[in-house]
């Protein structure tokens, strides 16, 4: 599949990245902005793993260091999966949503 | 000695002045005293000028001093024309003085009178001593104050104040004028002392038009000092002054300064024919509408004043056609009669307990003769009886007046005509008949203080004016140049023809009056001119005045410093509404954000 | 003499020591653990000048590849020290306002956490100051940024700090993406995540100005986020206003200088290509005139201190982006820019602190903390309103304290690279400031207080605020020895 | 001897704040100041140009010539003398605050410590920093013991001068940097000692001339920029009143006189509109203070907005001499700092003395008042006309000089002209300081003012001393001219 | 994949946006493999697909979260997050073309099957030994917070 070239790669997680910018911004559930958020740290590990595929070092191999990254991306991502849903949880024992609206009372 | 000589007559009522407004002021018989020494210490001093060297004397002491650029010099000089003044000055200051200790005995605030006499008598002399421009004007200005002191010394009384004011406000517009005028002699001659200027005058003479835009400026001065038209609306006002004061500043010397000023620089306004006709005409009419104004007053002190005014005119217009000399002479004769018949009115008012109304006086001949036989000599000096000093001033005047032009000549006689016509006026309706009121049936002469200056300025007003006499006076070539303009019998004979009229015609028409006969508002409310310039006052500054008030008020301060500060929270306000508390809306600015910031780069 | 990273070092395990001792100290006054933590944390910064320099040249696998101990690093490693002794000290005053707003079965459950996680954010600081990769950039950034959340929703009583939490979460998460995609392209156009690499790998590249452009721009957005720069300053003034007070403060200090050292240090590679230069320069003006301005007039009206204090550090984040934006090749005479914005940050750091100690102090007795709460102070405690006082004017830029000193560096710097556009909005700024600074000292000395119970402080923070006050005051006249700490 | 003077108010003030002393040791610091400064003031040699009494410490920032250095020279000199005698009067007539006296008795001193520092420091950064310490007392006094809509008027004063400041000081950092590198400094002394004229390149004069003189005009209220002054001076208690207008005002011209006309001496030449050259906008601008100010004074009706005003049109005057640009002017408006300070604060003393005792200056309701309180009236008679410039005040000799200075060669075309016209400012001043004086104290007397009681003992002493000032500055000009020739000389070499 | 994502964004039901989420990452995963990067491909499954979707699922049923249809839209959101969204992907498409590097094909790699296990294993634990640390620590505090903010009252 090498006639695949590294644009198209970096094209398909662009459109992921603005697929999950848009949801942000069009979605009124915070737990689905939640996962939009996460569908857009996804569409950069893509590209980070389509650089380091593009970025061969002299022994031949992938540049590792951008899928370490990828993998410290991961874990990052999950942890704040975590607390982000931990208090989301605590917003939905206080008041009984999770819609953005419902959250305005600091303003101005 | 010399040299301390005119430091001794300058500083001796300074020192007086200065110890009585500080400390003498609680004993009143010291201050008196302690001025009287003052104003005695100067007389001799003057006499004694004239004793020494003819030729100028002068000594000088570093006001201002800048190094080569720039100095200022209080400097003091004694000629000829110095001495005549200075015997003025002292002579007939020393008189008021003695005067005053009686006039003014029952004030309260008698030594600040007296302090304030000081002073005058202080920064006058300054005015005489000074040889150059700018001690001129700081005296100038001294001069001013003392007067404000002087005219508003019954500050409780509104018009006082008021008048005071007047009279400071109008001179200050003259020294405008002036100050603008030494300016512009400065900047082209670089100097300021009278001699030097003299001798640096082809700086100035090689520019016509500036040359005549100086000397009016300068002559601005005169113009305030000496209450020429259009300036002269303060004189009649600071009547509301004691009457000595009235006799020595506003008769005798203060007024006069303006024309010793113009004596001064006459070098200077020699070269230029448009100012001398200017300063000409404004005397000539000065004389005449005052003179007119003076026909229909019925306050006694207010007719002196105009009469001064005229007789101011006179000299002014005198200076104007050339006759500088002359003016000097006038002045000098003038100073004794005017301050004569001040003193004496001072006394019927003082003897009338305050009364100034002439129509309310009446048959005083009998009652105060002295008065009256001192105050018949000065009325006739005034109007040009021959053989009194007055008649040959004025001559001399007139005559060099007719040989150079005759419509300020005609001036001259029509003034002299109603001088005389005023005066006797003035006599007829103060001493003759029956007294028109309690007080005038019990007038009485006064205690020997105030009589005696009247007896002796009445015997100066005679002989002043005699050749033996005034030459003494104003040394050889002075005199002579009185005398510059080549003789006519005309001038005299006519003189003494609008004499005889104008007195006939008072005695004709006013005999025996108890009312004035004729009513003609114009000049009894003085040509309107107050009126004029209250409203003209009133339209320009206050108008100015407040607009430009309502402009800081509401378009400087209002508009730009508050409307600024509120568009300043406005714009705060609207940052502030951006931050709507919606999570989402954060959002999407921080996308709108990135998007536009995304643009700008990589457009 | 020991290697730096033992700083570190100390301060994570005795945040996890402070963790085992919590968890077994049941129902106690878990203040104990704050002084403790205080103390280490002092113990650290006194040891932070006694640290060997010149580290090693780095061979592979150590951690010098990622670390450096530059002045810079240690000067912005002790500002994150000191801060966090700050804020134990203002989270032992609000005890009470915390325990209140922390559902607990027994009384202060939880305090225990809410002490320790201050230790690791720090920590989290210090890496990412002297974080010289890209990645263990990151990787520090969202320790930090993880803890805050936490700590920003922590009194999950208080439906404000709730919100707060969510909004910052949010935000922060979306923040985050932007920037992992950034150093997702600079990795991809540079092969590299060493920043020293990568500014030499940046000057070779050519034809793809555009991509470096973009590169630049995620990371902007990233890190403008957390320094609060216009307009992705949404998130300040609901999360300041909302999160408990310590924590606002540590916000508006830490992660805004930690932000703006990484700044810094992202933005220099880009810098150095020629081709771009002047783009990114002009829009880092953009941004910190837009800055600038936007937090000084929004605080001009607004009655809630935090709040307003939200704002002004908006306002202050614009002039540090003023300084960074002053950025020249030729240094000017008054230091680099760096130094600068070193000494800005930690006059920032004493106003900030001291003006939230005493916001603390104040709203936890008088209930609140709008402006009109602090009516008549002078009466009820002329030593908090005169230490206010000081901050106010510190922060307004009078003279004789560290404030005035920034501001005239900030301008110096921006006349000396004639940002004049940049003058005229600073000039505008500072005005405001001064009025709205003002009007915190307008309520403390003009107007009457409405209740006249005097104000307790408790030893510790009089101390601290003294320290406080004079180091405002002695740095504000003598500077020299924070230069000099920063430049070495 | 300096960092004494300087340090007996900043201790007087601390151990005031701390709550320790009263009004009698605010007295007790101020005639300190006082003696310091007279003994300083003789010991001076006034026949060497340059500073004495120097102090510096090392510098302050790295690689930077920025010192804490004292030091005085004759034109700093006589500010001295004059904010001593101003900071003198203003304790001795400050009125008994019933509310926080200390606070208020420390705000005092406060100003005046920063006022004094201002003029001694020949650090640029500490003459500028010193003048913003007085920045937050005046607020607070305004604030709590003014009159009138006092917390609008402290508001305007304090952001309107912060603004001021900060373009002042954006002025005072690009005059630093306009400087060719190798004798850059901070330092006065250094800066005259090298040849100051054409130190910079006549192009680059212009920008930091603009900087500096609108941020000092702001600060000594020149025309368009003037509206803080005289709200401010009207609604703040005396002491503020009489240390502002005397003292403080007067930092912005010494600014000018330190700094634009020796370092940038020939950006007045330089274009800024069309043909309009900077000296032109600035002779514009000072014309409006004399004569627009001038009017708007006279439609005033109480007598501190009066006294405000005026002191915001004399500003005009010295402005005129400092563009003359020659010793005769510079020399003038020197000298007339001096005179108007003491004039200006001798008339609020007087007028905060009159609202004492009537609660109101509205003239409509004064009047007649010299009868009872004699001293008062005499003080204010003397402070008119000293600032109506007559003869025998130290106005009048410093505004003779800046006249003649003005005159003497014209710089622009416009100068002489702008000087005719400014000649008019004279007889405007003598319009309403005139009416002014007439309504408060001639005229019959009110039965309120008529039960009025006069100054007693050594407060007749202190105002007095501000007379006394005048007067012999009025009559001998020479002494004090003596100590400020070699200093403005070497500013125009 | 991109399918997906977009019926993410699109789907009212929480549950079914949270199913689309797990089907793009999988085809993620295929990607990965597809780059020869098969431990992080399997990764991703294992940490995304499974645990992190499997705790978004296990929340959402846990709020039983309702569909969005009883709100009204607000339109003028909705047209400005289209807005910026597409303009930014537009930015991004222009950003792309002109992105000339990522024109060539993907350079060959020198064996046929790599281990990338090992040596993703081994560069994280050598090399990247300091963030590896630090990530640890960034866990134990999600950890804490998590306890922290979930539990409904602290002992």
């Amino acid at each position: 599949m090498n006639q695949l070239t590294l644009n198209n790669y970096l094209l398909a997680s662009g459109l992921l990245f603005t697929l999950g910018f848009a949801g942000v911004l069009l979605r009124r559930n915070i737990i689905i902005i939640f996962m939009c958020l996460e569908l857009m740290l996804n569409a950069a590990n893509l590209s980070l793993v389509a650089f380091s595929r593009f970025h061969v070092g002299a022994d031949g191999l992938p540049n590792y260091n951008a899928q370490v990254l990828v993998f410290f991306i991961i874990t990052v991502a999950a942890a704040e999966v975590a607390v982000g849903l931990a208090i989301i949880v605590a917003l939905y024992r206080a008041r009984q949503t999770t819609h953005v609206e419902d959250i305005q009372s600091l303003k101005f | 000695m010399d040299h301390t000589l005119p430091w001794l007559i300058l500083l001796a009522p300074l020192l007086s002045a200065i110890l009585v407004l500080l400390f003498a002021h609680r004993s009143k018989s010291l201050s008196v005293s302690l001025s009287l020494a003052a104003v005695f210490v100067s007389l001799i001093g003057s006499l004694m000028a004239f004793g020494i060297s003819p030729e100028a004397l002068s000594t000088t002491f570093t006001w201002i001093d800048l190094g080569p650029i720039f100095k200022l010099n209080i400097g003091l000089k004694i000629d000829a024309l110095t001495k005549v003044m200075l015997l003025v000055v002292t002579g007939i200051g020393a008189l008021v003085h003695i005067y005053s200790t009686v006039y003014m005995a029952e004030d309260s605030a008698k030594s600040r009178f007296f302090g304030s006499l000081s002073l005058f008598m202080f920064s006058m002399l300054g005015i005489v001593l000074a040889d150059n421009l700018a001690m001129m004007f700081i005296f100038w200005e001294l001069v001013g104050v003392s007067s404000f002191l002087l005219i508003g010394h019954w500050y409780t009384k509104e018009s006082a104040a008021k008048a005071a004011n007047k009279a400071f406000l109008t001179n200050r517009i003259g020294d405008f004028g002036f100050m603008a005028g030494i300016l512009l002699v400065w900047s082209t001659t670089g100097a300021l002392g009278f001699s030097e200027i003299q001798n640096s005058i082809g700086k100035l003479t090689e520019n016509p038009t500036l040359l005549t835009i100086t000397g009016l400026c300068l002559f601005c001065g005169a113009v305030g000092k000496s209450a020429q038209l259009p300036l002269h609306v303060w004189l009649p006002d600071a009547m509301e002054g004691p009457t000595p004061v009235s006799a020595l500043i506003h008769a005798a010397t203060m007024v006069a300064a303006g024309v010793y000023m113009l004596a001064r620089i006459f070098f200077l306004l020699e070269p230029s024919a448009i100012a001398l006709t200017v300063i000409a005409w404004i005397g000539a009419i000065t004389a005449l509408m005052a003179a007119l104004m003076a026909t229909q007053q019925n306050d006694i002190k207010r007719v002196l004043a105009y009469s001064t005014l005229s007789q101011l005119g006179l000299m002014v217009a005198g200076i104007g056609v050339g006759a500088w000399a002359a003016s000097m002479f006038h002045l000098f004769t003038h100073a004794f009669f005017k301050a004569l018949l001040f003193l004496g009115s001072g006394a019927i008012i003082h003897a009338l307990h305050h009364e100034q109304d002439i129509w309310k006086m009446g048959g005083l001949k009998s009652t105060m003769p002295k008065t009256f036989i001192t105050f018949l000599i000065g009325t006739l000096a005034l109007s040009g009886f021959p053989g009194l000093a007055g008649f040959f001033s004025k001559d001399a005047i007139l005559l060099s007046a007719y040989h150079k032009s005759s419509g300020i000549f005609v001036v001259g006689l029509v003034t002299s005509l109603l001088t005389a016509f005023y005066m006797t006026r003035l006599l007829i309706v103060t001493f003759l008949g029956k007294g028109r009121t309690e007080a005038a049936k019990h007038g009485h002469d006064c205690p020997a203080q105030m009589t005696l200056p009247l007896i002796l300025l009445a015997v100066l007003s005679v002989i002043a004016g005699y050749p033996i006499f005034a030459e003494f006076v104003f040394g050889h070539e002075n005199f002579h140049a009185v005398h510059a303009a080549p003789h006519t019998i005309l001038v005299p004979i006519l003189a003494i023809g609008v004499f005889i009229i104008g007195t006939a015609s008072a005695l004709a028409i006013y005999k025996g009056k108890n009312n004035d006969p004729i009513r003609i508002s114009l000049f009894s409310n003085r040509f309107y001119i107050d009126e004029f310039y209250a409203a003209l006052i009133a339209g320009t500054q206050d108008m100015l005045a407040s607009l430009s008030g309502w402009i800081d008020r509401y378009l400087v301060d209002g508009v730009i410093v508050r409307g600024l500060s509120g568009a300043a929270q406005g714009t705060g306000y609207l940052f502030r509404l951006l931050q709507f508390g919606n999570l989402q809306g954060y959002a999407f600015l921080f996308g709108a954000g990135v998007v536009t910031v995304l643009y700008l780069l990589i457009k | 003499m020991f290697p730096p990273i033992t700083l570190e070092i100390v301060v994570l395990c005795f945040g996890l020591l402070l963790l085992l001792v919590e968890s077994f100290s049941n129902g106690a006054d878990k203040r104990g653990l704050a002084k403790g933590g205080i103390a280490v944390l002092a113990l650290v910064f006194l040891g932070s000048f006694l640290l060997q320099t010149n580290p090693p040249t780095p061979e592979p696998g150590s951690y010098w590849n990622f670390y450096s101990a530059d002045p810079s690093a240690l000067f912005f490693k002790r500002l994150a020290l000191l801060t966090t002794i700050g804020i134990l000290i203002m989270a032992i005053d609000s005890q009470e306002t915390l325990a209140k707003s922390i559902p607990a079965a027994r009384p202060n459950a939880g305090l225990g956490e809410f002490y320790c996680l201050p230790l690791f954010t720090c920590a989290g600081l210090m890496f990412m100051a002297s974080a010289k990769d890209l990645i263990l950039a990151f990787v520090a950034l969202e320790l930090v940024t993880i803890s805050f959340y936490v700590l920003v929703a922590f009194t999950r009583g208080s439906a404000a700090s709730l919100e707060a939490g969510v909004k910052y979460l949010i935000l922060g998460a979306l923040s985050t993406g932007f920037i992992v995609y950034g150093i997702t392209w600079i990795f991809g156009l540079t092969g590299e995540t060493n920043l020293q690499s990568v500014a030499q790998k940046m000057t070779t590249i050519h034809d793809s100005d555009t991509a470096l452009l973009f590169a630049f721009l995620l990371v902007l957005v990233g890190l403008g986020f957390k320094i609060a720069a216009v307009p992705f300053q949404g998130w300040v003034p609901d999360v300041y206003q909302g999160a408990p007070t310590p924590i606002t403060a540590f916000l508006s200090v830490g992660s805004k200088s930690a932000g703006v050292l990484l700044l810094l240090r992202v933005i220099q590679p880009f810098l150095n290509v020629p081709s771009i230069q002047n783009k990114v320069l002009c829009i880092l003006t953009l941004m910190a005139g837009a800055t600038v301005l936007f937090g000084n007039l929004a605080a001009l009206n607004q009655e809630n201190l935090k709040r307003m204090l939200a704002y002004s550090s908006i306002g202050h984040a614009g002039y540090l982006l003023v300084a960074i934006a002053s950025i020249r090749s030729i240094p000017s005479p008054f230091g680099t820019v760096g130094a600068t914005i070193g000494f800005y940050l930690f006059g920032y750091m004493l106003m900030t602190l001291l003006s939230f100690m005493i916001l603390t102090l104040v709203s936890s007795q008088s209930r609140g903390d709008d402006i009109q709460h602090f009516n008549g102070l002078a009466k009820r405690s002329p030593f908090l309103a005169s230490a206010l006082l000081v901050a106010m004017a510190s922060l307004a830029g009078i003279p004789f304290t560290v404030g005035f000193y920034g501001k005239f560096l900030i301008f110096a710097q921006a006349i000396g690279a004639q940002q004049y556009l940049l003058l005229g909005l600073g000039i505008v700024a500072v005005a405001a400031g001064f009025y709205f600074y003002f009007r915190v000292i307008a309520a403390m000395w003009w107007n009457e207080p409405s209740v006249t119970t005097p104000i307790a402080v408790p030893g510790l923070t009089r101390t601290a605020i003294a320290i406080l006050v004079v180091s405002i005051f002695v740095f504000g006249v003598f500077p020299k020895p924070i230069m000099l700490l920063f430049q070495q | 001897m300096l960092t004494i003077l300087l340090l007996v108010p900043i201790l007087g003030a601390v151990s005031l704040l701390l709550g320790k002393g009263d009004r009698g040791l605010t007295k007790i610091c101020a005639l300190l100041q006082t003696a310091l400064t007279l003994t300083i003031w003789f010991a001076y040699d006034r026949t060497k140009a340059g500073y004495q009494f120097t102090f510096a410490s090392d510098p302050l920032l790295p690689g930077l010539d920025l010192r804490f250095s004292l030091g005085v020279d004759g034109l700093s000199l006589l500010l001295l003398l004059l904010s001593a005698f101003v900071s003198l009067a203003a304790v001795w007539l400050a009125p008994k605050a019933e509310k926080r006296p200390q606070l208020y008795d420390a705000c005092i001193l406060l100003i005046s410590a920063g006022v004094t520092g201002a003029f001694a420091s020949q650090d640029l950064f500490f003459f500028y920093a010193f003048h913003e310490l007085a920045l937050i007392p005046t607020f607070l006094m305004i604030g709590l013991w003014g009159s009138g809509e006092r917390q609008a008027a402290a508001w305007k004063i304090t952001v309107y001068l912060a603004l001021g400041s900060i373009i002042l000081l954006i002025g005072l950092v690009d005059l630093f940097l306009a400087i060719p590198s190798p004798n850059r400094s901070f330092d006065l002394v250094k800066l005259q000692q090298i040849e100051m004229h054409h130190l910079i390149p006549v192009a680059k004069q212009l920008r930091p001339w603009c900087f500096l003189t609108v941020g000092f005009g702001i600060l000594v209220s020149l025309f368009p920029f003037h509206s803080w002054a005289p709200t401010g001076y009207a609604s703040a208690p005396t002491p503020v009143a009489m240390l502002h207008s005397g003292v403080l005002k007067k930092f912005g011209l010494y600014g000018m006189l330190r700094l634009v006309v020796p370092l940038l001496p020939d950006a007045g030449k330089l274009p800024v509109y069309s043909n309009w050259t900077a000296m032109d906008l600035l002779l514009l601008a000072l014309l409006g203070n004399i004569l627009y100010i001038g009017l708007v004074t006279i439609a005033q009706r109480k007598l501190d907005y009066v006294i405000a005003y005026s002191s915001v049109m004399h500003m005009g005057y010295i402005f005129l001499g400092i563009a003359s640009l020659n010793l005769i002017g510079l020399t003038g408006s020197a000298l007339l700092m001096f005179a108007h300070g003491l004039s200006v604060a001798a008339l609020f003393a007087v007028a905060g003395a009159i609202r004492e005792r009537e609660g109101s200056l509205s003239l409509d309701r004064l009047g007649g008042a010299a009868k009872s309180v004699p001293f008062l009236g005499i003080c204010f008679a003397m402070a008119t006309f000293a600032s109506i410039g007559l003869p025998g005040f130290a106005n009048f000799a410093s505004e003779t000089m800046v006249f003649f200075g003005a005159f003497k060669d014209p710089g622009s075309s416009f100068i002489r002209t702008a000087t005719i016209l400014s000649l008019w400012g004279v007889v405007i001043s003598a319009v309403y300081m005139l009416r002014a004086y007439k309504s408060a104290f001639l005229g019959a007397p009110t039965e309120s003012s008529s039960k009025w009681a006069d100054l007693t003992g050594s407060s007749k002493l202190v105002l007095g001393s501000l007379i006394t000032l005048l007067l012999l500055g009025g009559f001998f000009p020479k002494y004090f001219i003596s100590y400020l020739k070699p200093t403005l000389e070497l500013a125009l070499r | 994949m991109l399918a997906l994502g977009v019926s993410v964004i699109l789907n009212r039901d929480p549950v079914a946006s949270a199913l689309s989420l797990v089907g793009s990452f999988v085809c993620l995963a295929a990607l990965f493999v597809g780059l020869d990067a098969f431990f992080i491909g399997v990764i991703q499954i294992l940490v995304y697909a499974g645990a992190v979707m499997v705790l978004f699922l296990f929340i959402i049923m846990l709020l039983d979260l309702r569909s969005e249809k009883r709100r009204s839209f607000n339109k003028l959101a909705i047209v400005g997050g289209v807005l910026v969204s597409s303009a930014f992907g537009a930015e991004l498409m222009y950003v792309l073309s002109s992105f000339n590097q990522g024109k060539h094909p993907f350079p060959a790699l020198s064996v046929t099957r790599l281990d990338d296990v090992r040596s993703v294993g081994t560069t994280l634990f050598t090399y990247f030994n300091l963030p590896f640390q630090v990530v640890g620590i960034l866990v134990l505090v999600a950890t804490i917070g998590v306890v922290v903010l979930s539990r409904r009252e602290l002992k």
